[in-house]
């Protein structure tokens, strides 16, 4: 019943979150979702990010960090949309979406995806600014935040 | 055996993928069987804690046997989301 | 720029995600959203979930706690609306929104925001079942929970 | 002054709103003189660590002046979201 995507057409989150609401059962009450969009760098400079995964590997972990969710917070429903490819400021790179009886449960199995997909799912941005290209490094906050759980 | 890089791995070793013949019985054995073939990558092994590594598509450690292995995979640390 | 609406009639959540979502400066890297809906009770008797609020005072104090948010989490923008008047088990009750340049924020003021717009926000509601009408109690949790703020 | 009654408060009071000419000085003398106008108020005001209030629209505490007030509200906790 989870959906999980890893692709490089865009796509809409408006219709994904309804797409994702309709047709629960009446014991769900809350839904929260996570979207991710290209930020700009702070002087302004880049001009796209370039976003590698691994075929195949991508799709397990991401189906590995969803199941671990919905068993531990008893999920109605989990979603999660990323996109590889070249994307330029301002696009949607990905979204998760949970669904659960009460909002607590929803709020931190999304918080737990987007842990877990930063750091465990395998994909890597490049940035291509006018100076060049560079890999975007982990930041110890993002390994750190894997503590939580 | 498939051995797989990605990122700047990929980049530096100048391939996205390898067959390799190996008598290597862990991960660590691979690598420094690699290391000794050719300048670019022992720049790209040359430190490990900058590396993760996957065996037949899971996260793994350096530690782990080869034993029945078809892929291994080696990248820098992930920057989804 | 935030928007609070506190209406009776229904709206389309996702087409408020891609409106919120829509011409944000280009330092915006996350949205979060909750969406609340009305949840059958445990025997699934609820006809309907009828809900009252103090206009005037509604907004005012939804308007305190957005700016409270936008102010400590350095939002980008944020978006609360909130129905009232008798809804149906599987109706959404409200949404609210957040947008900053990072995750963290964006999760964090999004609870920051439910949790005060649970038990600081002028609503309360009534189920009504097949068994008559009740005022749903304030959970002592949903009080606790401001204590992380 | 108008006095605005909201959930299970307003319907045991009967009324959503009434205009009260009073010379109460608090909150609290307020509920005094409610409680002891008629057995309904009395009910509706008999814990009032049940009740919330309201001063001209903004949450308050039954210690609350009513200088300059227009309007005070009674409620239950809130329960929105």
């Amino acid at each position: 019943m989870t959906r999980i995507s890893v692709q490089s057409e865009p796509f809409d989150v408006g219709a994904e979150v309804n797409r994702f609401s309709e047709g629960k059962d009446d014991q769900v009450g809350a839904v929260v979702t996570f979207t991710g969009v290209v930020r700009n760098n702070d002087v302004g400079t880049l001009k796209s990010m370039l976003i590698e995964h691994y075929p195949g590997m991508t799709e397990k972990a991401l189906q590995k960090i969803v199941e671990t969710a919905v068993e531990r917070w008893s999920l109605s429903d989990a979603l999660v949309i990323h996109r590889h490819g070249d994307l330029r400021p301002g696009e949607v790179i990905m979204m998760v979406a949970t669904t659960a009886r009460h909002r607590v449960a929803a709020f931190e199995a999304a918080e737990y995806l987007m842990d877990y997909l930063k750091s465990r799912a395998p994909f890597w941005k490049q940035e291509i600014t006018s100076d060049g290209r560079s890999w975007v490094d982990a930041k110890d906050e993002d390994e750190d935040a894997l503590k939580r759980w | 055996m498939y051995v797989v890089y990605f990122a700047w791995v990929r980049e530096r070793i100048g391939l996205p993928k390898e067959k390799i013949e190996t008598q290597a019985k862990t991960v660590s054995e691979l690598v420094e069987e690699l290391k000794a073939r050719e300048e670019r990558y022992a720049l790209a092994f040359s430190d490990l804690s900058a590396l993760r590594v996957a065996v037949d598509q899971e996260l793994s450690d350096f530690d782990a046997s080869l034993d029945g292995v078809s892929e291994v995979a080696f990248f820098p640390p992930m920057t989804g989301g």
